[in-house]
This record gives C-alpha cells, structure tokens and sequence, in this order.
C-alpha cells in the first residue's frame, strides 16, 4: 500500500480513510442508493461533510477559502474512495472543474457552493461513445452579448443532479468553455444509469443562450483550460482506479486465505501465489505512476501530460487486472450481487473509460513520442 | 453413398417444407431458445411447430435409437441432417440438458425400464431437467459433496443443498448427485440418482447475478422421498456416470460460446475498432484464435468418426475457450470491455456484465488439465 | 501430438520421422554444418536422400513423376523437420517454388533435378528487412525476346547455392515472376548467416537478362502465382513452426521431470505445470489450424487464404511461446549452446520472419475481415 | 542548502574540467565499459584517466567513507554528484562488483584490517572482483551449495565448483560462498570468504551462450589454499553475508537495464514500429511500463532517505524487470524479436538473442517473491 507521506498527507488519509471506510462505505452508499434507485446515484449528505471537513477544498487556493494543497492530495483522497466505491462529485467537481475555474471569474459565483458540498459541477465533453476530446463538434455561435451553444454531449457524470455544466464547443475562435446552469432554456438532460450504478447524463443543447461571463477562461481558450482539466481529471481518476484495485485485491486476498477446495486453502496454490505477486507489483507500480504525475501537476511541469497518460493506462490496465483476477479467483460467488467483488468490476469498466481508457492512452504516450 | 445422397435430398426436402422462416434467424440470447418441459413457454407457435415437428421424427435426437423416441440415425446420416440444418441457418428445435447430459448417461448406465421411461420424453421436450452437481462448499472439488441419501427400505430420502442448479426454478425434474454412503472415501460412496423437481421437500432460490440475471439457482432438499428405482447405475458407483455425464457436458459446452463459425469479432465491431488502433490489435489476435479454435474441433470430430471421444482434448478445448472469453485480448481487456465500448450506458443492473465467466464457475477439469501438462 | 492421419499419411510420417531423426538430427546437420561454417548451412547428402525416398515430389503430380499428394502431407513432412531443426531446401523448393511451378512449362527444366534431390531453388521475394509481398519495387522491363531485371531482393533463403531463383518484379504488365538461372549475368549473390545458422542471401539483379521462356506462368499474372506460392510456403512454414514447438516442449517437459530445485521436481510446481498446461493447448490448436489451411488448399477452397494466416499467425505466436518457455523453463542452461533448446530459439525466430511473422498475419486477417 | 548549492558548482566546474568528451558518450556494451583490474585493458587514454581523475577524488565510491577510498559524500552530495554526471552524460568512471556488491557487505561485516585491506583498492579500480555463489545443481535454491572449506590449521582448503560466474576469467579476485559445516542445516553452515583468482588450484573455462558471447564461467576450486583471515563475518553465518550483498546486487540490478530514462522503444524504433501496427500496439503497451517503472524507483528512493532499504520492494521491482524483459510485449513477442525485426541478417552466431535472460538466470528470488504475494 501506501507511499511515503509526510505527516500532513499521512493526517489526510486517515481522515480520508475514516470518512469512507464508515459513511462512504459500500453498504452506506453504492448499495444504498443503488437498491433506492436514486436519480443522483449518490448521496447529498456525504458530500456536504466532504465540505465540512475541508476535502472539497483541497485544489482550492487558501485565499478562495480552500486548503491551497495539490493534486498529489486530492489524489490521497480519490484513492480512499477507490477502496470503498464511493459514488461521489468529488473527481469532477473538486479535482477537474475546480481546476477549469482556477483563476477565472467564475470563481466567485461557483466555489462557495462546492466548498461547503452543495454544489455538484459536471463536464460535458464526450460526444461519442469513446472519450475523444480531440474531437468537439458542438457549436457555440456568437448572439447578442453571448453565445448560443448547439450539440449533443454524452457520458456527462453526475450530469443530472449538477448546479453547473462546464461544456466544451467549438467557436470560430476555437475550443471555448462554457459554464451552463441547471435548467437552461433549450437544455435537455437524460440520466442514464450506468454499469456501476452511477448516474451520467446525456445532454443536447439545443440553441442554449449564455452571456460572456459565462465562458470559462478566454473565448478561443478552451484547449488549454481542457488540457488542464483532463490533466486534473485523468490524474485524480489513476489514483481512484488505484484504490479500486488494491481494495478488490486485498478482497481477494482475504478470501484465498479462507477457501478451502481440495483439503487446502486455494491460496496455498503456486498458480494463485503467482499470479497474487504479479498483480501486488502491477498495483505498486501503477500507484507510484499516478503519484508521479500528480507531482508533476502541482509542480507545473512541463511534460505532466505524458506521465498523466501514462498513468491512467497503466492504472486502467491494473485495475482491470485486479478486478477481473478478484472475480475469478473468487470463482461462482464472484459473479453474485451478494458479494463486492462483483461490484468492483462494474465500477472499474466505467472509472477505466472516463478520461480515456488505457488504449486510448497508450496509444497517446505513442502519440506523444512520435510514433 | 448413393444411400447418404438421397438422404440429404430427402432431408433438405424435408426440412424446407416443414422449418419455419423464424426458426431459420439466430438465437438471440438463452431465453429466445426452445427448452421445452412441463411449463414450456413458447415464444411463439413457430417455436412449438419447429420442436414438435423435428421430434415426430426424432430429430430433437437424431442419433438415439427409434425406440427411446430418437431418429435412428448413423454418424454420417446425423452429420448430413446438422450441415442441412446449417444451410439454412435452422434453429436447434430443443434445448435440453436432458438431451446433452443426462440421456447419453442413461443410454449407457440406465436400465431397459429407465430408458423407457425417461428418453421419449426427453426427446420430445416434455420434461426439463436440470443438473443436481455442484455444492456450496464443494467448488471445483465435486467429489466432496455432502447432499445425504438414506436407504429406507421402500424409498430414498435426500437432505441437503445444491448451488449453482441452471435453471432449477424451471426445470421439471433434476438428476443429481448425492453420498450414500459416508464411510467411503469421497469418490466411493456417491449415488447418480434422478427426482421430480416437484416433490415435496424440494425448493429453489434463484441467485442474483451482477449482470442483473438469475440463470442460477440455490436448491434445497428437505427430507425429499425418492422412488427406489430411480437410481442410474450402481448405488454407490454414481462416480463413474457423473464423469461419463461430464465428459458429455464438455462436448456441449466446447461447441457453444464464441468461436465456431460465427465470424469475427472485428468484422461485427469494424467502427469501434476503426478509433482505437490498440484494440484493433487485440481483436486481430483473437480473431485468429477464434479462427484457429474450430479448426481444433473439427480434428476432434475426426478422431471421433474413429475412436472413442477425447475427453482430455475436449477438456483443454474448453479451457481454451474459457481463456478466451474471460481474457480474450490480454490482461484486464477482457471481452466483456468490448459491449462496455458500444455504450458507456443504458447498462446499470440489466447489462451484460461477464456473463462469460460463468463457465468458469462450472469449471470442474482444473486437475486433469493439470495433469494433462506432463504427458507421461 | 499428430492427429488423426490416414494409414499412408502415418506412413509418411514414420519414414519422415525416421530420417530427420537419424540423419536429419541436429547434431548430424544443423551443428555439423554450422561448426564447419559451411556456405550453403545444409547438407547435399541428406536433400539427396529427400530425392530418393520421394519427399521431393510430395507436391508434384504423378503425371510429372511426383506423389501426387497434397499440402497437408507436405505438412507432415515438415513437422518432423521442424522437430530436428534440420536444415533442408524442403519448404522453399519443394513446396513454395514446386507449387509456383505447377502447370507451367517450366516444369520439365526444373522438376526433374528437384525430385532427384540435387536441385535447390530459391525464391526472391522480399526487399525490405520484413516480409512485405505486396511492395515489389524490382522492376521488369522488356527487352528482345525477354527482360531485363534490375532491383534488389534479401531474405533468400538458401538463395546462395540456388541453382534457380524465382524472383518476383514489376513489368508493365503487373508482377511478374521469372526464373533466374545461377551465375547470370548481372546478378550478385551475397550469402549472410541467418541467426538459426542457415544462409540466407541478399541479392542484387543490374539489369539481367532473361529470356521470355523464363516467366513462370504468364507476363503479368504473378499475382496469381504469388499467391499460390506464399500460401504453400506459409502454411508449409506453420507445420514446421508446430514441429518446432512441440520439440521444445517435449524437451522441457523431459527437463521438468529431471531437474529438482528445494527438494522436489520442477515439474511438481503448480505455477510451471499450468504454463505447460497451457502450452499444450496451442500447440495443439496450432497444429490444428495449420492442418485445416493445408486440407482448405488441397481442396483448392476460396477461402484457404483467410486460414493460412491464421495458421501461420496461430503457429508463429505458439512457437516462440514455447521457445521462450523452453528456455526459461530450463534456467541459466537454456541460453548455452550446449544444449538444444537455444538453437530452437534461434530457428524460431527466423522461421517466425519467413513468409510473414504472427503481426503480419493477424493484421493481414484483420483487413481480409474488413476492419 | 547554500552548501548544497555551492557543491553543486563546485561538482559542475570539476567535471567540466576533468571528464573527457568520449567519456560523455553512452555506454555502447558491457564490453565498452571500464572495469578496471589488475590487468584492466583501456579502451582508450581517456577511458583511464576519467577512471583515476574519479578515483583521486574518492569518487568511484562516494558515499564510502574517506579512510577507505571513498568521498565520503553525504546521500544529498552523492545524488548531487550523480545528477551533475547525468547532466553532462558522464560514464560511470568504474563497473565494479567490488564497488556494487562485496564493498558494501565488507563496509558492514568486514574487520577493520579486511576494509583497510580491500576497499581502497576497490575504489580505485585496481582489484576486478568476480562472485562465487551459484552452482551446478543449486539453481535457485542457492543455499544449497556444496563447494568445501575445510579449516587446516594455518589456512582454509577449498574444494568445488562455481557456475555463472561472471568474468570470472577475467577477475582478479573471487567472493565466494563455500560451507564450512557440512552437518548443520543448509542455511547454516556457510561461510563467505575471499580469495585469489591467481591462487593455485583456481580454474575457470568460459561457458559459450547462444548468443555468441561468454561472459559466464564455470569456476572450479582444487585444493586451493585461503589464509585464515580472509573470511568476512563469522564462519558458518556467511548466510547473513550472502543476503546482504544480494540486496545490493538487486539494488544494481534494478537500477540497469531497460527502462530508467533511457527514453520510449518506440521512438527509438518509429521507423519499424511504422509498417507494423500491431507491433506498436505491444510497444506502446510496453512504453508506458517502461516509464511507470521509474516512477516507482523514485518512491523507493524516497522511501530510503526515511528507512532502510525495501529488499522485498526491490525484489518486486527487479521481477517487473525480468518480465519486461523478458516478455515486455505480450507472450511470444519479447523485445528480442525486436531485434529480429530490424534486419534479419548478419546475427548467425554473433546476434544479441536473448541476453536479457540472463537476470533470470540468476534469480534466487523467487521463494520471497511469492511470500510477498500473500500480505499477512
């Protein structure tokens, strides 16, 4: 498990930890509002006490009224929610449009609401059934003092209960990112309930009017603010895949030192022992990667975004690794409702194609190395 | 051969006049298919044509003998009515695990009575069955098995619990495994011994599965009286008809699934494919092992014309096609990405989830696989 | 092991058997000739005894003084070359350039030398480092009676003591295919030590001159031709990839039950038996994939060609799979040249290029489905 | 820090100043590299005097204390040194098994005498030492060796045989595991001493690879007289020696090789990864590996500046290595195939093949490894 932390981080983790071992766990959230069949897909009251403990906060500069920590932390945090399922806002609201709004405008009216875990934001960037952000055909067309926003958007987590829609389309400027508000004339938003239970949310914008304060950043500036986001977004969703798979291993593990076939505990069994090593070195290492990327998010380096991508791959193939070898070492019971395991695997299809699944970042770190 | 030629126009002949059109589309999925059984729900009178029609002829079986309700067929005859049936996309008219599993084992373990009494309506899809093997805390160890069966003189009484039952909740009868004597050593000492689901005692509980299915169930026996002559085989010797069944299962299962002829998993998802150049990779890769596959069972099919069938063949095949579908491209790309691709939605608690695995839940081969490793 | 043959199919294999493991062995051929750095990398002697004992003429048809038989037997023949390692103009004479052969006039120049077992003929195909048939930049141009033939060709297998060379090159016409006598004017043959020891060569055609009775077939049908040949030649090189395997294996079976390490066998560790397991496994799909391209060809089907690269894209993976366990599996012994399973290494990895590696294949499968 | 700061300038201007331009070029092979000796054989003038410019200074070894040869660089000047070097691309003046492997165990179980013997002529490049632990039928089960030392009085007498000893033939002097007591468990009765290659009774015969090369021996030991005071730790705990050496052998181990920052397989080869799609789907695949890898370097390296070092990490990281390697792309397709690709020609006997095998040649790990597995 876990790294090298300084005291702070260590402080954050327990917190953390505490958090969604008991309130965010499995039992309290995932099922709950799973077997209830929320329209939001998870609960209000949790992440009003993300806020209350700060969490919502962490990317947040202190004098905005965050914590000013970095995405090495939030990455703490995403990984606790990881181990537990957590349906929760957290990774698109505090981690990728928290830092779409960093040094805007739109601060102000939107930070208040999501530090005190009442405002819920989304993203609406996919439009096809692959996360392709290279290609963004909505339309934002000059009106009056504004725009009018045209086009279809899918994929939208937590689009259905969000207060805010950071949009992405196409202007004659270029990309440009716009802040929509719940409810706006000629949006029409369709939850959809995902593999894991989760709600996203197709969109189509059908002529929405929005005025200038509502662009996030500079007309024409979206690639930039994207390429922020995503960073933000792949980054935080690394650790959370990270969390995942170490908790469906450490599941797995438990379960191979109670089963017994054969007169003896499965784990007793080479085969198993191998292939529980291999996946115990996979997951070290794919969480050393996302850590590494986040350091190099809060430093501000310049090659962030290939270990980024880097990281959501390698933690998008372990995690798959790991919940695919939890449920069939787990064998026929794997496959129940009645257990977790199963429940790991079905979060882990949707975590691993949000921000780009690891195909789609391999092929980038080969992209990005020319080849 | 000129025997085998008019055979097949006959049986083409034949078949065009009496398979209806429907009954020539693919199956959909396991509840689009024709089981038959006291409660048959026919999805359509097609479907019931189709069954009662092939079964008039005893081509539900067309290679059991006349007089247990099959067509009598040879090897070759019975190979030219599957590839005439294959010409015109003809839907199988049943399934049945009593077709599949339990008849063979009756044809060579039952008596004269027993085979009178359950093939015909085997044959004639009038009675489902269902597979009373796998034990909560047995798993891949079958043979542990604790169902108890006492001798009471004029009856039998089973007290126990099986898990995994396919379709328990609709079978109409099950054969089952249960220990009959618990001094033995746990190969010895098992009974192979058949009930009608509905007699009192027996229950069903079906299992929620994470793709939102229940084709399992949990069944319990509670002081279940069974009939004296309702045992297949020896008492005490159910081992030897469980494995002869297995060995039949296996045949079964390594024809389902996948492979076979049903093309390429790339051609049917070209667009997907199209956008993402690693998976286009790893679709080609298993393309050319679901191509290589069925080459393997038609080696088999081979042998078989000539000698008694290759059980540990039929036992990796299968091994392979569980491989494929559990980790059909490589680690952690398994083919259940592949539907999470069409659509990231629309999935929640009805999607498809890894149905696939299933057969690894059944899987009881791991230790002659294991074995197999060493040819000696 | 093999399949279900007919009696004079297990005839055939007998005899094979019998001469490639005696005088075919490996240390009579494959050691023999590489530590005598012998030019040609194969022994005269023993393709002489292919001539007598009729393997020679497998594929060429009675009427022309062959067998008669088909590819599958060609097959069988080269499985148990395969197992030997023993270098032999077998495959590329044999079968590619005797099926290149068939029905052309050329026959009764070149078979009677081959079904002897004293000619060896080679063919010149690829011009880049990889198998690439479909870039032919060798060029074709009319002159006389004949043409003239100017590019460069490498890869040659056994083309430094051919006494023909069919080489494919761009006319006007289309591809055409020529057969190019020894020491013609204008051609430069350089010998090159493969890594399985075998000599390849590297050969430069500065305006040669053939004359037209040097066309195989017709004057732009080498299309045709080629495909005839490649298909022989890679499923002929697909059962010598499943022989090679199965070797490899058997052999590091044997060692698993020799070799004892903290008090037992190898052979009774779990993580070891499963990988032998599965091995098994392919090998026997290889081989049965390679025997159902060969019966697709014998039976002249349409759709022989689809199979043929699945058989040689199945058998490639599934030997160097075993030759990578086979090494592995036998420790630091397994990369000395002492021992044989190196030399396995080594042949698999240049039988793996021959006619086309398991990438190659699987991609040629991937666009002949249209994707 | 300001000193920090100052060492830094002062590193940079030396190194300016004292490493030679071809000593800034990359490392081509083992055999490009300088491994000092008694008859070391230069590769060039500059080769040496980068090797003796490094070792005046201390800085071959320049952690090791002062007094020993060392620069006695405190961990933050040592990891300064190393960037200043990393910045110009500077060699390591010195490939030494003295340096990696018997310094540090001698720095911890040597005497006084042994360290003030042995280290400094280690620094400076002077004594090529080679490793004598594995043997003919031990294989990875190292402890189980059988080479005999038998206490004569006035000196040792050692008798047996050594395998995969690397430049053995061209070391000067050997660490070697030999067992004193041949009654005790096989853990005990070992002990780690050194010697001579040039002593009496010394053989070594290169063992020829596949690949061509030889930078293996078999090592054999007939009568071979050891002064007593050349055993280091007690005699019969040398075990506690071995495995302490072993975890700065991994340490190298996992510092080598593929992936560091050597930069991306694929931009290395874009040209043939061009024409080959699937190809570049494995090497992608393998590149992000190859750059997660360091990342996990980096924490234990941030680990060790808190603790002591994590053996069973290191363990890991050096099995995640082998199996890039070794099989870096998918099963069948190891990077030697790479090599392959690049041009079928020219590698008869003199090819590269598959040397990465090597480590596992070496691996004596793997008991710990699948402990590892299972987390109490």
């Amino acid at each position: 498990m876990p790294l090298y932390l300084n005291d702070d981080q260590n402080m954050l983790r327990d917190t953390a930890r505490e958090l969604m071992g008991a309130e965010g766990s499995i039992a309290n959230q995932l099922r709950k509002y799973r077997d209830m069949e929320c329209k939001d897909g998870f609960g209000h009251a949790l992440w009003k006490q993300f806020g209350e403990l700060g969490l919502t906060g962490i990317l947040v500069d202190e004098a905005d009224g965050g914590l000013g920590l970095g995405h090495v932390e939030a990455g703490i945090v995403l990984e606790e929610i990881g181990r537990n399922l957590t349906p929760s806002p957290f990774l698109v609201t505090a981690v990728a449009v928290v830092e779409a709004l960093r040094g805007t405008k739109l601060r102000e009216r939107w930070l208040p609401g999501i530090l005190a875990g009442e405002t819920v934001a989304a993203l609406a960037i996919d439009e096809g059934a692959k996360h392709r952000p290279e290609i963004i055909e909505a339309r934002a067309e000059r009106s009056g003092n504004g725009f009018r926003l045209s086009g279809k958007k899918q994929f939208v987590v937590q689009g259905a209960s969000a207060d805010v829609i950071l949009v992405a389309a196409r202007s004659d400027e270029g990309i440009t990112l716009f802040a929509v508000e719940k409810g706006a004339h000629g949006l029409d938003v369709e939850g959809v309930r995902l593999a894991d239970s989760s709600i996203g949310a197709r969109m189509t914008f059908d002529g929405v009017e929005v005025d200038s304060d509502a662009v996030v950043g500079e007309v024409g500036g979206g690639e930039a603010v994207l390429k922020r986001v995503l960073n933000a977004g792949r980054a935080g969703a690394s650790s959370e895949l990270v969390g995942l798979g170490s908790q469906a291993m450490a599941m797995t593990v438990d379960y191979l030192k109670q089963r017994k076939q054969f007169g003896k505990l499965i784990g007793e069994f080479q085969a198993l022992q191998h292939r529980a090593a291999h996946l115990y070195s996979e997951l070290e290492i794919a969480r050393s990667a996302a850590i590494k990327a986040q350091q190099l998010l809060d430093e501000g380096a310049e090659d962030a975004e290939l270990m980024v991508s880097v990281a959501k791959a390698k933690a998008g193939r372990t995690s798959a690794l790991a919940v695919q070898e939890g449920v069939q070492m787990h064998g026929g019971i794997g496959m129940t409702d009645e257990y977790d395991i199963g429940l790991y695997m079905k979060r882990d299809r949707v975590l691993n194609e949000l921000f780009g699944d690891a195909n789609y970042h391999a092929d980038k770190v080969a992209r990005m190395k020319g080849y | 051969m000129a025997d085998l030629d008019s055979f097949r126009a006959d049986t083409r002949a034949w078949l065009e006049a009496n398979c209806p059109a429907e009954m020539r589309e693919p199956v959909r999925d396991e509840s689009d298919a024709c089981w038959g059984g006291r409660n048959a729900k026919f999805k359509s009178d097609a479907q019931k044509a189709w069954m009662d029609r092939m079964a008039a002829r005893g081509w539900t079986v067309p290679d059991w003998p006349t007089e247990y309700g099959g067509g009598g067929l040879s090897p070759a005859e019975t190979k030219t009515l599957r590839q005439e049936m294959a010409r015109i996309g003809a839907r199988n008219p049943l399934h049945s695990f009593g077709i599949s599993m339990l008849g063979p084992a009756l044809l060579k373990y039952g008596t004269e009575e027993q085979k009178k009494r359950f093939l015909p309506e085997i044959a004639r899809g009038e009675i489902r069955w269902c597979q009373g093997y796998s034990e909560p805390n047995a798993g891949s160890d079958l043979a542990s098995l604790q169902t108890k069966c006492e001798d009471k003189g004029d009856h039998w009484l089973v007290n126990g619990q099986k898990v995994w039952t396919s379709y328990a909740d609709k079978a109409d009868w099950i054969f089952c495994l249960v220990r009959t004597d618990f001094s033995a050593p746990k190969h010895k000492g098992i009974s192979f011994i058949l009930f009608d689901m509905a007699s009192p005692g027996v229950s069903t509980k079906p299992i929620l599965l994470i793709s939102g299915n229940s084709p399992f169930c949990e069944t319990f026996f509670d002081d279940v009286q069974v009939p004296k002559d309702q045992v297949v085989g020896e008492v005490d010797k159910g081992w030897d008809v469980a494995k002869y069944l297995l060995g039949h299962e296996r045949e079964m299962i390594s024809g389902m699934g996948l492979g076979g002829n049903s093309g390429s998993l790339g051609e049917a998802f070209a667009d997907v494919v199209a956008q993402d150049p690693l998976l286009r990779a790893d679709i080609a890769r298993f393309d050319v092992d679901a191509l290589a596959c069925p080459a393997f069972d038609d080696e088999i099919c081979r042998h078989r014309a000539q000698q008694a069938p290759p059980r540990a063949g039929h036992g990796r095949r299968r091994l392979e096609r569980a491989r494929m579908g559990q980790r059909p491209l490589e680690e952690g790309q398994g083919r259940p990405r592949m539907a999470a691709h069409q659509g990231q939605f629309d999935r929640g608690r009805d999607q498809r989830g890894p149905a696939r695995n299933r057969r690894q839940a059944h899987s009881r081969t791991p230790r002659s696989l294991t074995h197999a490793a060493l040819p000696q």
